[in-house]
């Protein structure tokens, strides 16, 4: 393409997006609107993801010492344990500390309490946690082996639950996020449709001037791709002041939930939504033309 | 030279509108043709230019042979004529220069050409002052000019001209037929469908009579009316 | 009675498009308005139906006063005239019938009267086999008979039309201004901008000559040129 | 208003929609796709709700039984609180039942559970379930209240966050509705301006013919209406096939999982879903023709 030719469709593209300026403000704010709800569902679907991360990460194994192995030995292999690389986290507490947790589990269990205060029939141990629940059982075959260990244990039925939880709400997020970019999809499509039937009859004189397909096409799909971008551009800015604020008000009401980190949420976002407006904007602008173009 | 051969025009919705029109224009003629309102002069100038197909036979414009070729080839086609439509079909939303630009844009004239030639046009319609106007903002008259300007500005080899002077009062009338006259001097075929009776008896040219889609009357410097 | 008063025009991006206009047309009258082309003629009936409001001055027709009334008052002036716009103006999605029709609803005519009426009205600008047919399927003159027959289909006290007969041949021409001069006869006043010299000297009544803006000339029984 | 006039003003919407069908395709589809989008996370959030309504259920008393007292007393207990108005779900432990509990709680602490079987430590007792987790003190106390009643364990934390967490759901979902309403709002309402402008001359023409705005009006404001109806329709229809069959998967996949019945869904998508496309589809025209009406 000649420079004089691109210069003129740069010019055309402003131009129509300019003397449209209200049917082009009426389908930039549909575009940004759709792409924000799109991009909104990202945020949560991220998050979502990355609550199931930290459920997954909560998933432990205790494991128990033989009553009278030294200090020593026991603290040798937490050391050792630390190394292996599909322990995610190990933790080692003393029987004195699993008497604590029982007895703050059970306040009310006086002669319970009594006994273990005695004469503690409890173990020290490790907490060990994985990096994914699949690794729980090797972890604990691993200490299961060792002659120091006296038993391994998970809660196998928990963990399959979470891990159930999680995959579920993985696949519902894909879901929802392909449903919505479909969504998105069509109704910037259908937008740019409208916006393009509008100018048909402009189309129309354009071909019977002498203008080709091409020459009448580009500077349509530019406008479209230009819609699109604004679009995208004006959801992702909502998104991370959106955003923003609501990690901090998250923070401050609910101080244990985990909640992912703004660079990771705009990573995804943009990517989605200016992808999106880009060649929704460009695709749609090009099969809507392509209607009138017969003449 | 333009050829139709046997050409019929029945639309979708069934109406005959040319049946069995033969007919040969030379390089360098000027033709005018005649008819009652709803005779088919504009679907036989539409043919001319492809926005309709005939039904049957074929249409010819020099080296193009309008009923076969490819659509890509279309604005080939286009870019030798300069066609003056009944309804104007000017661009609503650009200006009076930018609408006659357009079409010096479409052959890729380079900006130098497009800023030199331009204001020329507009200046032969005298419509020089209103470059900067919309279409909308022109009266009716002043809009058909503009329409005139557009046809003009790439010096068509062929000069297509539907009802040109509708809205022309009789001296701008005057005006636009000496226009044409003198490109058809330098060269360029003019057909004009009109309803013009004085400017057809004045200039004695070609006459081309249709009624109900038939050529009733070919003859080669006639009148409006049969003499 | 139709009266303007000191009326001058100007559009937004300054164009004086009329100046100092003072006009009276009785009830009855049957009145040509001539000029070159962007002389003002179109400005000034648009005044009329208040599609325009004069930049200073009055006017008034019959009992409303178009330049102050209030805009749902509108309507009501509207109908009593029947307009024939220079640029047609029908609704591209409705029917030759309907768009005919239409100007009937709106006044709320039963739907009796109007399938009385409306075939009359179409028979009479010689339409009456096209009433099926969409605006896109006609020739440019048929079009125009059909803005024609819808200002006429509601017996308007004053007949508007802005060069009703531009894409007309002559003698279908000739058979419309009959017709208008058949409803001057029965009491309907009519105002006719046109360029069509013959007709404006043929049937020789008054002429309103309008050159830049401004009245030049008004003959009761005048001719299109100066005598 | 005259039936006449009714008549010309239902012919005309219909023949609106009909002449201009592409259009209306177009602008029926946008609006069923973002009411369908807002229905789905009705659906989301009347789900989330009932979770966390489910959630709250699971937050018990346990109430321990001084040792010693007759069954027959205890039983008697479990009848009478049965008919309290604020207790939801009581049931009735015995100590051996506690003992096999902690058993399966802690499987390898074999000193403990020595002990245990030698001589139970633990008490008889109550699991009593509350309706909502702000009756739960109110329950503690009564049950302390009662002389045979040794004393009442309550996780105060855990069920103050489980308040927390499904009051946030909740918070969550009505700010999601509301923004997808919002953006629902403004795209069906930029839709039908499209559509409206693509038609503005025609509007003009009317108007010179001598038509009151309202007669013009009326039309257009009837297409909206319709538009918006067809296009809630066919989101509902979509809304009902799509979560019968989400249902038959969940339970397929997750028989644990608490889903809101079908007839608890539908009643808040529809509501929602018909009255925007009416009210929107309505008002959206009546605003996009009151741009045109001034000629
Ligand atoms: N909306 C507008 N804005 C600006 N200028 C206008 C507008 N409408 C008309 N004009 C200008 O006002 C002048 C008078 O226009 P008008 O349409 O009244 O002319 P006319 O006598 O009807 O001409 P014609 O015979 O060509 O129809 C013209 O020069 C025209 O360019
Ligand atoms: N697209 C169409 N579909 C159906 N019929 C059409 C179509 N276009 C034109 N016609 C009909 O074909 C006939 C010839 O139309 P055409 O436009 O060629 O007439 P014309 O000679 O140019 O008339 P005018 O002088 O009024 O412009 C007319 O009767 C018209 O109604
Ligand atoms: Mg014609
Ligand atoms: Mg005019």
């Amino acid at each position: 393409m000649r420079p004089k030719t691109l210069w003129y469709f740069g010019r055309e593209t402003g131009y129509g997006l300019w003397r449209n300026g209200w049917m082009t403000l009426a389908s930039v704010s549909t575009v940004a609107i759709s792409l924000f709800v799109l991009a909104f569902f990202i945020v949560l679907s991220v998050n979502l993801n990355h609550i199931a991360t930290t459920l997954e990460s909560e998933v432990e194994i205790r494991v128990f010492i033989h009553q009278k192995i030294p200090r020593q030995t026991e603290l040798n292999l937490l050391k050792q344990a630390k190394g292996w690389p599909i322990v995610r986290k190990i933790s080692f507490f003393t029987k004195s500390q699993a008497a604590h947790q029982l007895q703050s589990e059970f306040p009310d269990q006086k002669a319970l309490l009594q006994l273990i205060n005695q004469s503690n029939p409890l173990f020290d141990g490790y907490d060990v946690y994985a990096h994914h629940p699949s690794q729980i059982g090797v972890i604990a075959r691993r200490f299961r082996r060792l002659p120091i260990v006296q038993s391994v244990v998970y809660e196998g039925l928990v963990a399959k639950r979470i891990n159930r939880v999680t995959e579920v709400v993985r696949a519902v997020g894909w879901g929802i996020e392909a449903l919505l970019a479909l969504a998105t999809l069509s109704i910037i499509s259908n937008t740019i449709r409208l916006a393009v039937f509008a100018r048909r009859r402009e189309i129309g004189v354009m071909k019977l001037v002498g203008a080709t397909d091409w020459f009448i096409r580009w500077p349509f799909v530019l406008e479209g791709t230009v819609l699109g971008l604004v679009g995208a551009a004006a959801a992702d800015v909502a998104v991370n002041y959106g955003y923003r604020w609501a990690i901090r008000a998250a923070v401050a009401a609910m101080p244990f939930w985990p909640v992912a980190p703004l660079h990771l949420v705009l990573q995804h976002t943009i990517g989605v939504t200016v992808i999106m407006g880009l060649v929704i904007g460009g695709i749609g602008s090009l099969v809507a033309v392509r209607r009138f173009l017969h003449v | 030279m333009i050829r139709l051969e046997q050409v019929d025009k029945r639309y979708p919705n069934g109406h005959l509108a040319l049946s069995g029109v033969d007919l040969v224009i030379r390089r360098g003629e000027f033709v005018f043709i005649v008819g009652p309102s709803g005779s088919g002069k504009s679907s036989l100038v539409r043919l001319l230019y492809r926005e309709e197909l005939p039904t049957a036979g074929e249409v010819f414009v020099d080296q193009f042979h309008v009923t076969r070729m490819r659509r890509s080839q279309v604005p080939r086609l286009r870019r030798q004529l300069g066609v003056v439509f009944q309804d104007v079909k000017l661009l609503p939303q650009r200006t009076v220069w930018h609408n006659v630009a357009f079409a010096m844009e479409v052959v890729g004239a380079s900006s130098r050409d497009i800023a030199k030639r331009v204001p020329q046009v507009l200046e032969l319609v005298g419509l020089g002052r209103r470059r900067d106007s919309f279409p909308h903002q022109l009266s009716g008259g002043e809009q058909q000019r503009v329409g005139i300007a557009r046809a003009l500005v790439n010096n068509p080899v062929y000069l297509i001209a539907d009802e040109p002077t509708g809205n022309l009062d009789p001296d701008t009338a005057q005006d636009i037929i000496q226009l044409f006259l003198e490109i058809n001097r330098r060269g360029a075929t003019v057909i004009m469908a009109t309803h013009a009776r004085d400017l057809v008896n004045q200039v004695k040219r070609r006459v081309l009579a249709i009624d109900h889609g038939r050529i009733v009357r070919d003859e080669l410097k006639g009148a409006y009316h049969e003499a």
